[in-house]
């Protein structure tokens, strides 16, 4: 783990890159890296998500800069934006069921080609998809997603890297954290070695690539 | 009373001590109000936390403790959060015992649409079809009709979210069921005609034998008979 | 939840009944419950575990006491005693890699048909198993693991069930905990609810359906 | 300097800064007393530890914090705990870094048998098969041969443990890499010749070429130019 300024953990990331931002309607979101890929312009980015948030929150100010090429969400309902840019051809949105994409997202980090899950068998959600039976139970084969980038927000980091999130801005940082080539965190509390017990621990410090240091 | 507290308050009679509960948005919600005094039960948020609780007094609110819609809450004394794989495995794995959940359309074998609208508003799925796949019941919340349609309908014409049917629709108007996978009235609300719930559904609608004892106080048992009207399925 | 005694517990396991029973080389094992197995003698059990410990240790008073029928396991290395019934033929012995055993009862709480792993792929593991090919690589499709009862221990557990467990007793407690009909949880330390912070909660109590109380 | 703690302190070499690793049971956990002054590497112990430390003092063991043996251990600064399905996601999910391994059989395009002897020794995989598959570098430390009988060989008499190969072979004798999946020895260790790494190997063996530039300071090069012993592959 390294340490990294905000400014050079925005630079890290090229236009094109594919990247996992944690966060549920912006609750859990590295706001601060948010805004400074806004200010950077860096664009063409797939992003892998919960959800794009609402306008001026968390990927609703990527979506606003129409810095996105892609996104691969749940959920886009409470942003106008995403589905104004969806209708007129500028934004390519595939919407996956969130159980779904959390347990693909997980796949991808823990080493699974894919997961075996119910949910969307006999809708829309099932076309183009492989379907697997077992016990005689219909399952949909959902295959794993990784991603270049994980922009992992944490409550609590220490100098390792090992991180704890807090309460509902848990989310979808921990699956995030262990599913991307490099891994850059934004912790609003940052502490020495020993701080957190080992119990408490909900990501390891080994998969932290970059902490971003206090400006 | 109005119609949203009328299938809330019905819903709510649903609920059972040690139940592990998830609600949707817009009527569901409501259901929170109407727990029966003395019973304890376990409300998850999907976005990770269960034994949510009331919005925060002003002041107290906490950016980073929320309901699925991004409102600040609070959490009652026992809570727990966890993250959005254990939050869907939770629903996913059967352990959550009830949903109930909005609806546009419920066909007349049970099964929900109310995740999109093709060509109008395509908001996304959120955690509605891992609710309907996974959920051990499923309580649909909504108003019988829209503009003057039946939302109970022969064959749904948007988009499903499960094919596994609802157990269970709760309208202003009356409480239907799908066993046997047909369409069945239930209950009738107080001073509704069976009748007015024909007219308003659409496709068959058995009439329940048990129709003539309700269990809500209020409602009013209509047929005695099962009556099957409309087409046979 | 319900409040329990240790033997009532135990009476209420059926012999002939599949039981999960956490613990990695005992560590993190209900050691009082299967003490009362044993003293009940329930027999033909089923056991799925990581291991079968060792003779006097944990699942090894059940191999001991010729109350298993069939261990669904990762290793049986440190009990001769299994080695010497599985060769006798007294007892059937399902050997599982480690992660897919992990992962299979994780698929069964959480709802997911089965996992796709590349682990064992090309081994004798593989045998008799379903290959599904994901972005070009093979996977063995391996299908969830549910029991009838979860035997779970954990470190402390509040009035409502809530569960924390401690350093290298969680091992397979959590996700036994979400993979059973029935679970039993026997905790070291018992408190009243809202001792333990929600961020600290590891297995939330509503899949929790006994506690077994203080003798 | 007995076998082990020279298959172990070689091993060590491969160690760097910020890694996370695995040692099996036996040799691999001598890796361990060898981490370079000021390096830190992460130890995992796959029962759900990252931190592990040496063994606890009289009187300070706790039984919940053991090593995959069930052994009591301490936890460093900084450690982490986990459940199985987290432990093995970081093996499988491409997070863990190294592993070494015992072997009780390598062939000569590396793959790996160590985790039964048919009709003998049936201990289970245990985690074997996982980290072999999963983890980025696999070594394996065993000694060269076994009551005289060569351990690299042509093909395994004994089930594999995955069909992945791995990446180094360190012996009392030799380390042996697997380019292009076949086996080539890349150094020989001190006081021991080419001839005699040949003659305790079956199979075919491609000595390197950079075998003059050992990286242990002990060992000692032998051969200079790429040449095949044995048949062809």
């Amino acid at each position: 783990m390294k340490t990294i300024s905000l400014q050079d953990a925005a630079a890290m990331i090229p236009a094109g890159a594919t990247l996992m931002v944690g966060g549920f309607m912006g609750v859990g979101t590295p706001e601060p890296l948010v805004d400074e890929l806004v200010r950077q312009q860096k664009g063409d980015l797939t992003v892998i998500a919960n959800d794009t948030a609402a306008p001026g929150i968390g990927i609703g100010k990527l979506i606003t800069a129409k810095l996105l090429r892609r996104v691969i969400v749940s959920h886009i309902g409470l942003n106008p934006e995403t589905q104004k840019q969806m209708l007129a051809g500028d934004l390519q949105v595939d919407l996956v069921p969130q159980g779904t994409l959390a347990e693909r997202i997980r796949a991808g980090g823990f080493g699974l080609g894919g997961i075996l899950t119910a949910t969307g068998v006999g809708t829309i959600a099932a076309e183009g998809k492989q379907t697997v039976a077992v016990d005689g139970r219909d399952y949909l084969l959902e295959p794993a997603l990784r991603a270049d980038f994980a922009l992992v927000h944490a409550f609590i980091a220490d100098y390792l890297g090992n991180l704890g999130y807090v309460l509902t801005a848990r989310n979808f940082n921990p699956l995030m954290a262990m599913a991307a080539e490099t891994v850059v965190v934004q912790a609003e509390n940052i502490v020495p070695v020993g701080v957190i017990a080992p119990d408490h621990v909900m990501t390891p410090a080994p998969v932290v690539d970059y902490l971003i240091a206090k400006g | 009373m109005d119609a949203q507290t009328l299938i809330a308050q019905r819903i709510a009679q649903e609920l059972r001590d040690g139940m592990l509960v998830n609600l949707g948005i817009g009527i569901p919600t409501l259901v929170a109000n109407f727990v029966p005094k003395g019973m304890h039960v376990f409300f998850q948020s999907e976005n990770g936390l269960i034994g949510t609780g009331p919005v925060a007094d002003p002041g107290m609110a906490l950016p980073w403790l929320t309901d699925a819609g991004g409102k600040p809450v609070t959490a009652l004394p026992g809570a727990s959060t966890f993250d959005s794989a254990m939050s869907f495995g939770l629903i996913r794995g059967g352990h959550l015992d009830l949903t109930v959940l909005g609806g546009l359309q419920v066909d007349q074998h049970g099964r929900l649409a109310n995740w999109m609208v093709p060509g109008k508003m395509v908001p996304g799925m959120g955690g509605a079809m891992d609710l309907v796949a996974g959920a051990k019941r499923v309580i649909v919340a909504m108003q019988h009709t829209a503009k003057g349609r039946p939302k109970i309908v022969r064959e749904c014409s948007l988009p499903l979210t499960s094919d596994r049917p609802v157990d269970l629709v709760v309208t202003e108007l009356a409480v239907i069921g799908f066993p046997h996978g047909r369409a069945t009235l239930l209950e009738t609300m107080d001073g509704v005609t069976v009748e007015e719930v024909v007219a308003a559904t659409e496709g068959d609608l058995v009439i329940s034998p048990e129709l003539s004892e309700p269990t809500l106080p209020k409602a009013t048992s209509k047929a005695a008979a099962m009556t099957s009207i409309g087409e046979p399925l």
